[in-house]
C-alpha cells in the first residue's frame, strides 16, 4: 500500500481563484494509496517545500503529487525539495493546476473537477513510479578533432589551451585547408596566409596537441565519454624522424607534371611533394599514384639523393587507435568543379575557372605569383566575367540552397583583379547580391563604386567558345528590361556552389551522425544546438555543416571547443535517468526481448546495441538488445515499437501512463 | 512486334510532310507497326497554353484518351511541339487527380495514364537502334550539328528525356550512321519558333546565329527532331543569311531522314526533295 | 520415388542435414500434413503439390522442436520461402542453421542457400492475389462505418481466444506475447468482444510492414474468423502509403520518410 | 446550441508531447485564453512514445474522444518521434477505419509551443465535434464486460 502525499498549491490567487483548492486537497485525500493531503498558499515558497519536506517525514511519504503549477517551471524545485527530505526525486509528479487548468477556465465546478482528475491521474501514476538514480558516465579527457581546416585548427587550439589533450586528423599532408588557398580575404583584404600560417605553427608545436596528417578516421565505437577511434596513417614513404624538410627530393623528383591540388590543378607538382612552402609539417609525402617508382619499379632518385636516409619505399599503412571522451567534426567542404556544367562548357574551357583557382591566381604564393593570367596562354586577361551563383540556388541542379560565401568572394575577385589590372575590365553577373555581415555590404559597394565592377543582374546562359577561340557568355539584363547581353570575355571566373565533400556520408555513417540531403552534417537543433549533433559527445563546425565563411567558421569551432571542455572537465557526465531499458528477466527467458532489433532503425541516436547473453561456459544463449543509457535521449518511440513491450522508459513506462490514462477516466 | 500509335499533328501533314514521309518510311523499311490515332485533333500547341488551361489539358487529353480507347499502349509524336503538349498533359493529369477528373469530364471520355509517349528520337533510340548496326548500309560519312532546340528536351522534370543543357541522344545516333557530330555551342538555343510568320527578322537572328555556329564548326548539315526548329531553319534561310550578311548552304535534315539515308531509302520516299535549302548527295 | 525425395534421402544419409521438415500425405487424400524426417527412409514419403498450404516456417524458431546440432533441410512452399526470409531479417534463424529447399514443376530441387538466394526465388515466383480475400476487403470497405463495426463486432464476439491464430504464423514468435504482459494488463485475458478486438487490432498491427500474406492465421482458426482480412488490408494499406518496397533495415513501423503523406493531422 | 447537445459533455483525453504540444498548453495558459474543461492532458516525452494500446484503453475507459499533438514535422525534440509516430498513426487510422472504430473521435494535431492558441482552438474544435458526436456508445458498450455477458444471457 503506498503513501502518497498530495500538495495542492493556491500561487496566490491564480489557482485559487478558479478552482477550490481545499476541496481538490479533501478529495486528493480520499484517493486510494493518498496517505496525505494539504493546500498551502505558495508551495514553491521556503516554508511551502518545508511542509512538503515535513510530511514526507511524518508521514513516512513513499511518493509526492505537487498540485501546481506546469512541470516546466517548478519540478527541478519540488523534486530537490523531496530528495532534500530523503525521497527520492523521481517519486515525485507534478499536477499541472495552473497553466492547465486555473488560468484556462471559468471559476466553477466543472474546473474544480477537471483539477481533482488530474490529481488523481498523477497519484496513479506516482503510485508506479520507481526510484531513480541519475546516470553517470566516466569521460575520457581527450578529444578527436577530425579535419585540419582553419574549423579544426581553432577547435584543436581552443580545447589545447583548456589542457586537455587533442587528437587532430587531417587527411592531406598538411593542415590549413581551403583557407591556407585563399589570396586576400573579405571584408578586410588582409592575406589569408599571413593570419593562418601562425595558428597551422601553433597547432604543430602545442604540448597537448598529437597531429597526424595523411591520415583518415577508419572507424568510431562507443558513446559520449567513451569513444573509441581507429586512425589510418597513410604511408608517406618518408620516415619523419629522419626526415628533415630539406626539400632536396622534390626538386631532383623526375615526374613534375602533376597537376598540384593546392593549386587547383593551375600549377604542377613532383610525386614527392610538400602541398605548399608553409605546410605542416613541413615534410614531404610520396603520391604511389604518380610515383615511377611505385608505378613501373624503377626510379628511386629521392632516395638517392635524400641526404638522411629518410625514403622508406615499404613503409604500409599504420593503424592506431585513440581512446578519447568527444569529437569534433572539422572536415569542410568542397566547391563544384567546372566540368558540373554542361551550359558553361563542362571544363572544356581552359579559361573558365572556378573562384579557388582564381584565389590561386590572386595569391602571391600561387602557380603566376600573384599575377591575374589565363591558364590558357598565360596571357593577362583584359575582360574577365564573374558569374555568381552557379549551381547554388538552383533547384534544377539538385541545389536549392544558397552557398553563401560566393557574393562576397565575388566581390573580392573582382576588387582584387582590379587592383592588379588596372586597365582591365570586369562584369559580375548575380542574382542577388546577400552581403549580410559585419562590413561586408560596405565591401561590395566599394567594389561596385570605387574599383568600377560592372554589376550585371542576370542570369548566364551559356558560356560558349566561338570557333575564334574566344569566350562569349551570354546573359541576361534584368534590370534593363529583360534585355539579352553577349559579353566577349577572355577569363570567366564561376561562383560554383559549395557542397558537401565526397566521402561525408561515409563519415557520417562511421559516426553515427545524421546529414542533410546535401550530405551536409546535420545539427542537434538548427538554432539551439548549432554545434551538437544527434549523437551526444560528437560535435561540428565549419562548413561541414553548410557553406561557411571563416568569420562564422571560427566562431562554431570555438563553439563546438566550449561544448568540448565542458564535457572534459567533467570526471563523470550525469545525466536525467529518464532513458528506456531492455527488461531482464529469471531465466531461461533472461529477457523477453527476441532479438529482433527492428527497434534499432527507430532509434534517432543508434542507442540499442545488442548484447550477447552467456552462460557460465561463455556459449551464447541469446542474443538481445540493450539500450546504452549514454546515448539514449529518452524519446521512448523504441517503447511503442516494441512488440513484446521489451523495452520500457524509466519516468514514462508502460504501467505508469496506463495507470494515468484509466484514472483520468475513471469517475462518473 | 508491338504496334506503336502514331500521332502526326498538323505539322507533319503541312510543312513538314517530309517528316511524316521520312518517319514512316523508316517504319517500313524495318517492319515496325506504325498505326495513326482515329479521329485526332491539334494538340493546341503555343496558342491553347497560353491562353487557356483548361483547353491547352482538354485538347491533348481526347487525342491521348482516344490512343487509350484505340487499345494503343504507346504512341510516337514525332513533332516536339505535340510531344511537349501531350507529355505536359500527360504527367499533369497522372499527378493531380483532382484535374484528371475534370479533364476527362470535359472531353467526356476516360484517360487512365497508362499510355507511354515517345518523341522521335525516343522511338527511334527503342525500336530503330538495336537494328542499326546491321541496317545500315550507306554510312554518311559527314560531320553533323545535332540541333535539338528547346521543345525536345524540356521541361526535363516532365520529360525526364536526356541531358537537358548537353542532350547526346541525337549526336550517338548520328555517330551509329557513320557521321560524325560536331561539338559545338548552340544545340538547344532558340530557333525564334512561332515567331517564324510574325516576327521573321527576329528568327533570322535568332535562327542565323545557329546556323553560323555550326557552320564554322565545320558541321555539313545540321540534324534536328522537330519541325518548327526544321521550318526556321530551312524556309527562313533567307531571313538567316541576310541577318549573317552570309550565303549559308548547309542542309538541315530531319534525324528520319539522316538515318534513312544510311539504311539506304531512297531520297524521294524521305521527302529529301521537300527542303528549300537542297541536300546534296552524299 | 522421385528423384527429389532420392536427393533429401542422400542428404540425410550423408548427413548433410540432420532433419528435413516437409510435407507428406494427410489423413484424407485432398490434405498433406508436416512431416519431419530424421532418416533417408522417411524421406520416401515427402510430398509437395498444391495441396501443401500449412506454413512450415512456424517450426523454425521453435527451437524444441529441432536437433541441437546439424544443418535443418525444409521442403518449402513459396509462403514459407516468404515467411523464412522475414524471420532472416528480424535475426530469428541463424546463418546456415536451415537448407531451404523449392521443389520445381519437373520436381527439381532448388537449393536456397542465403537470403538473397530467397529473395531471387520468392521475386520469380510471384503467388497469385486471392480474389476471394480481395472481394472480401471491397465488400467490407463498401459498408458504412456502423455497418463495419457490427461486421466485427459479431464476428470477434465468437473468438474464443484459443490464439490458434498466433501458433500458426511464422512470425509470431514473441517469448512473452503482449496479451501474456499483465504489467500493465494490456488485454484482458478472458474471451469477450472487446478483448478479443484489441487482441486482433494488436496482432495485426505488429504484423506491419512483416505479414507475408500466407493465409495461415486464417486456416487455423477453428472459428474460421476472417481475421486474414485485416492483415491483407493492413498490408494493402502500407503497399499505397509507402510502397511494396520494404526497408532494408528495420521495419516499415520503425522507419519513416519525411515525405509520408496524410490529410488527417492538422 | 440546443439544450439536449449542451447536457452532454464529452470526456477527452489528449495525449501530448512534452517539448512542444505540453509547452503550447502552458503558454495557452500563461495567455490566459479560455477553453473547454472537457479534455485531460497526459504527458508523454515524445509523440513516438505514445503506445497505440494507450488510445484504445482510453476508449475502453470511457474517453468519448482523443486528441493526439506533438511538434510539427522538423521540429521534434528528438528529430524523428513525430515522423515515426505519423507513420504509426497512418497504418493505425486505417485498420480502425476498417474495423469500423469511429476514426472521427481520434483528432491529430500538431502544435508548437508557441501556438498556444491554436491549443485553446484544437480543444474547443474537438470538444465541439465529438460533442455533435455524441457519446461513443458502440464502444462502451463492448467495455463493460458484465454487462455484455448479461445481455448475452438475456
Amino acid at each position: 500500500m503506498s503513501k502518497i502525499g498530495v500538495f495542492i498549491c493556491h500561487c496566490g490567487e491564480n489557482i485559487s481563484a478558479t478552482v477550490d483548492c481545499a476541496r481538490v486537497a479533501q478529495a486528493a485525500a480520499e484517493m486510494e494509496g493518498v496517505a496525505y493531503a494539504t493546500d498551502y498558499k505558495y508551495m514553491c515558497s521556503e516554508p511551502g517545500q518545508q511542509l512538503i519536506r515535513q510530511a514526507i517525514r511524518e508521514h513516512n511519504l513513499d511518493g509526492v503529487v505537487v498540485g501546481s503549477c506546469s512541470p516546466r517551471m517548478h519540478e527541478p524545485t519540488f523534486r530537490r525539495a523531496c530528495a532534500e527530505a530523503g525521497l527520492n526525486p523521481y517519486l515525485c509528479e507534478i499536477a499541472n493546476l495552473r497553466e492547465h487548468c486555473s488560468w484556462v477556465h471559468e471559476k466553477g465546478e466543472a474546473t474544480t473537477q477537471k483539477a481533482i482528475d488530474i490529481v488523481q491521474g498523477l497519484v496513479e501514476k506516482v503510485r508506479r513510479n520507481q526510484p531513480l538514480t541519475p546516470i553517470r558516465v566516466p569521460v575520457t579527457k581527450k578529444a578527436l578533432v577530425i579535419g585540419g581546416g582553419i574549423a579544426g585548427i581553432q577547435a584543436a587550439l581552443d580545447i589545447a589551451n583548456c589542457g586537455h589533450r587533442v587528437i587532430l586528423v587531417e587527411k592531406e599532408p598538411s593542415i590549413g585547408g581551403h583557407m591556407a588557398q585563399l589570396s586576400e580575404t573579405f571584408p578586410t583584404l588582409d592575406c589569408s596566409q599571413c593570419i593562418l600560417t601562425p595558428r597551422m605553427v601553433e597547432v604543430a608545436q602545442h604540448p597537448n596537441i598529437t597531429l597526424y596528417t595523411y591520415a583518415e578516421v577508419e572507424s568510431v565505437e562507443g558513446f559520449i565519454g567513451n569513444f573509441k577511434a581507429t586512425i589510418r596513417l597513410k604511408a608517406k614513404s618518408v620516415d619523419e624522424k629522419k626526415c628533415t624538410g630539406c626539400g632536396l627530393c622534390t626538386t631532383k623528383c623526375p615526374n613534375k607534371k602533376i597537376p598540384g591540388e593546392f593549386n587547383e590543378g593551375l600549377g604542377t607538382r613532383t610525386a614527392i611533394y610538400v602541398p605548399f612552402p608553409q605546410a605542416v609539417p613541413n615534410k614531404p609525402v610520396i603520391d604511389k599514384e604518380h610515383c615511377n617508382y611505385y608505378q613501373k619499379g624503377k626510379c628511386r632518385v629521392c632516395e638517392k639523393f635524400c641526404p638522411t636516409g629518410a625514403i622508406t619505399f615499404d613503409q604500409p599503412d599504420q593503424f592506431i587507435t585513440e581512446e578519447v571522451g568527444a569529437i569534433v567534426v572539422t572536415t569542410g567542404f568542397r566547391v563544384l568543379p567546372t566540368s558540373f556544367f554542361p551550359e558553361y562548357g563542362y571544363g572544356r574551357y581552359k579559361d573558365v575557372i572556378t573562384g579557388i583557382q582564381f584565389e590561386r591566381l590572386a595569391s602571391a604564393s600561387g602557380p603566376t605569383m600573384g599575377e591575374i593570367r589565363r591558364p590558357s596562354d598565360g596571357t593577362v586577361p583584359k575582360k574577365v566575367v564573374f558569374i555568381a551563383c552557379c549551381g547554388s540556388r538552383d533547384p534544377a541542379k539538385g541545389i536549392p540552397y544558397c552557398s553563401k560565401i560566393c557574393c562576397m568572394y565575388t566581390a573580392k575577385h573582382a576588387m582584387l583583379y582590379q587592383h592588379k589590372v588596372h586597365d582591365g575590365e570586369s562584369t559580375v553577373f548575380y542574382m542577388d547580391i546577400r552581403a549580410g555581415g559585419k562590413n561586408y555590404e560596405e565591401f561590395v559597394r566599394r567594389a561596385i563604386e570605387e574599383d568600377k565592377v560592372n554589376y550585371v543582374r542576370g542570369r548566364v546562359a551559356r558560356v560558349y567558345e566561338r570557333a575564334d577561340g574566344k569566350l562569349v557568355v551570354r546573359g541576361v539584363d534584368t534590370l534593363l528590361g529583360a534585355q539579352q547581353v553577349e559579353i566577349e570575355a577572355d577569363m570567366v571566373v564561376l561562383a560554383t556552389a559549395g557542397v558537401a565533400n565526397p566521402g561525408a556520408e561515409e563519415l557520417a555513417q562511421k559516426l553515427h551522425i545524421s546529414y542533410d540531403p546535401y550530405h551536409f552534417f546535420a545539427e542537434a537543433h538548427p538554432k539551439l544546438r548549432p554545434v551538437e549533433t544527434n549523437t551526444a559527445g560528437i560535435y561540428l563546425a565549419g562548413a561541414c555543416q553548410a557553406p561557411k565563411d571563416i568569420p562564422e567558421t571560427v566562431a562554431t569551432a570555438s563553439g563546438a571547443a566550449a561544448k568540448v571542455v565542458s564535457l572534459l572537465s567533467q570526471d563523470d557526465l550525469v545525466r536525467e535517468p529518464l532513458v528506456a531499458v531492455v527488461n531482464r528477466c529469471a531465466p531461461p527467458v533472461y529477457s523477453t526481448c527476441v532479438g529482433c532489433f527492428l527497434c534499432q532503425t527507430a532509434c534517432p541516436y543508434q542507442a540499442i546495441e545488442r548484447e550477447e547473453i552467456k552462460d557460465r561456459q561463455g556459449r551464447v544463449i541469446k542474443t538481445v538488445a540493450k539500450v546504452n543509457p549514454g546515448l539514449c535521449q529518452g524519446c521512448g518511440t523504441c517503447v511503442s515499437f516494441c512488440r513484446s513491450k521489451a523495452i520500457d522508459i524509466q519516468g514514462y513506462s508502460n504501467e505508469q501512463m496506463y495507470a494515468e490514462v484509466n484514472a483520468l477516466l475513471n469517475h462518473e | 512486334m508491338k504496334e506503336t500509335g502514331f500521332y502526326p499533328g498538323c505539322s507533319l501533314q503541312a510543312t513538314s510532310r517530309e517528316y511524316n514521309e521520312s518517319v514512316r518510311a523508316l517504319a517500313r523499311h524495318l517492319s515496325l507497326p506504325l498505326r495513326e490515332i482515329e479521329d485526332w485533333n491539334c494538340c493546341g500547341a503555343t496558342a491553347a497554353h497560353s491562353m487557356n488551361h483548361e483547353l491547352a489539358l482538354a485538347l491533348p487529353a481526347r487525342v491521348l484518351a482516344l490512343a487509350e480507347a484505340q487499345g494503343m499502349e504507346e504512341i510516337v509524336v514525332p513533332c516536339a511541339a505535340c510531344y511537349g503538349r501531350l507529355a505536359t498533359t500527360h504527367h499533369t493529369l497522372v499527378t493531380d487527380e483532382t484535374l484528371r477528373q475534370k479533364t476527362c469530364d470535359t472531353i467526356g471520355m476516360e484517360y487512365s495514364g497508362k499510355l507511354k509517349i515517345l518523341n522521335a528520337v525516343q522511338w527511334i533510340e527503342q525500336y530503330v537502334e538495336p537494328l542499326l548496326a546491321n541496317a545500315v548500309t550507306h554510312p554518311i560519312n559527314r560531320k553533323m550539328a545535332c540541333y535539338y532546340g528547346c521543345l525536345l528536351v524540356r521541361p526535363h522534370k516532365v520529360l525526364q528525356f536526356d541531358r537537358v543543357e548537353d542532350p547526346q541522344s541525337m549526336d550517338r545516333l548520328c555517330a551509329l550512321c557513320g557521321s560524325e557530330p560536331v561539338d559545338w555551342a548552340f544545340k538547344t538555343e532558340c530557333c525564334g519558333a512561332g515567331l517564324s510568320i510574325s516576327r521573321t527578322q527576329s528568327v533570322g537572328r535568332l535562327s542565323g546565329a545557329i546556323l553560323s555556329d555550326a557552320a564554322e564548326r565545320g558541321a555539313e548539315a545540321i540534324i534536328v527532331a522537330c519541325p518548327m526548329c526544321h521550318s526556321n531553319l530551312d524556309m527562313r534561310r533567307p531571313a538567316a543569311n541576310r541577318s549573317l550578311g552570309q550565303k549559308l548552304d548547309i542542309p538541315v535534315l530531319f534525324i528520319t531522314q539522316l538515318i534513312g539515308l544510311a539504311l539506304g531509302i531512297p531520297r524521294k520516299e524521305l521527302g529529301l526533295d521537300r527542303h528549300f535549302v537542297p541536300v546534296p548527295q552524299w | 520415388m522421385n528423384n527429389w525425395n532420392k536427393q533429401i534421402a542422400d542428404m540425410l544419409a550423408d548427413g548433410t542435414v540432420a532433419l528435413v521438415i516437409g510435407y507428406e500425405e494427410g489423413s484424407t487424400p485432398q490434405k498433406t500434413r508436416p512431416l519431419f524426417c530424421h532418416d533417408a527412409v522417411a524421406a520416401e514419403r515427402l510430398v509437395m503439390d498444391g495441396r501443401c498450404t500449412h506454413n512450415l516456417a512456424v517450426y523454425l524458431t521453435k527451437k524444441e522442436l529441432l536437433p541441437a546440432e546439424g544443418r535443418i533441410g525444409v521442403v518449402a512452399t513459396v509462403n514459407v520461402l516468404k515467411s523464412a526470409l522475414q524471420l532472416m531479417q528480424e535475426n530469428q534463424i541463424p546463418e546456415g542453421r536451415f537448407l531451404l529447399m523449392a521443389v520445381g514443376p519437373e520436381g527439381k530441387l532448388t537449393e536456397l542457400p542465403d537470403a538473397e538466394s530467397l529473395r531471387q526465388y520468392i521475386a520469380a515466383h510471384p503467388l497469385p492475389d486471392n480474389p476471394e480475400v480481395a472481394a472480401l476487403i471491397e465488400k467490407i470497405d463498401a459498408m458504412s462505418r456502423e455497418e463495419r463495426w457490427a461486421y466485427w463486432q459479431e464476428c470477434l464476439s465468437k473468438c474464443v481466444k484459443c490464439y490458434a491464430c498466433r501458433a500458426a504464423c511464422p512470425l509470431c514468435y514473441c517469448t512473452r506475447c503482449i496479451v501474456e504482459d499483465n504489467r500493465p494488463q494490456w488485454i484482458l485475458p478472458w474471451a469477450s468482444t472487446l478483448p478479443n478486438i484489441e487482441w486482433q487490432i494488436n496482432r495485426v498491427m505488429h504484423m506491419a510492414g512483416r505479414c507475408t500474406g500466407c493465409g495461415a492465421c486464417y486456416a487455423a482458426c477453428p472459428l474460421h474468423l476472417p481475421i486474414h482480412l485485416l492483415t491483407k488490408k493492413l498490408t494493402q494499406e502500407i503497399n499505397r502509403e509507402f510502397g511494396t518496397e520494404r526497408p532494408a533495415k528495420g521495419n516499415v513501423l520503425s522507419t519513416f520518410s519525411p515525405d509520408d503523406k496524410e490529410n488527417f493531422i492538422h | 446550441m440546443d439544450e439536449n447537445k449542451a447536457a452532454f459533455e464529452p470526456r477527452i483525453i489528449a495525449f501530448v508531447c512534452n517539448w512542444c504540444t505540453y509547452a503550447g498548453a502552458d503558454l495557452t495558459g500563461t495567455s490566459r485564453i479560455k477553453y473547454a474543461t472537457n479534455v485531460e492532458i497526459v504527458r508523454f516525452p515524445c509523440t513516438g512514445r505514445i503506445d497505440f494500446m494507450l488510445l484504445l484503453k482510453a476508449f475502453a475507459a470511457g474517453a468519448d474522444g482523443i486528441i493526439v499533438s506533438g511538434c510539427h514535422p522538423n521540429d521534434c525534440h528528438y528529430t524523428s518521434g513525430n515522423f515515426h509516430a505519423r507513420r504509426r498513426w497512418i497504418v493505425f487510422r486505417g485498420l480502425l477505419d476498417f474495423l469500423g472504430i469511429d476514426v472521427r473521435r481520434i483528432h491529430y494535431y500538431w502544435v508548437s509551443a508557441a501556438e498556444g492558441a491554436k491549443w485553446a482552438e484544437v480543444v474547443n474544435q474537438t470538444v465541439a465535434e465529438i460533442r455533435e458526436l455524441g457519446p461513443y456508445t458502440e464502444y462502451k458498450k463492448v467495455a463493460n464486460y458484465i454487462e455484455e455477458t448479461e445481455a448475452a444471457h438475456e
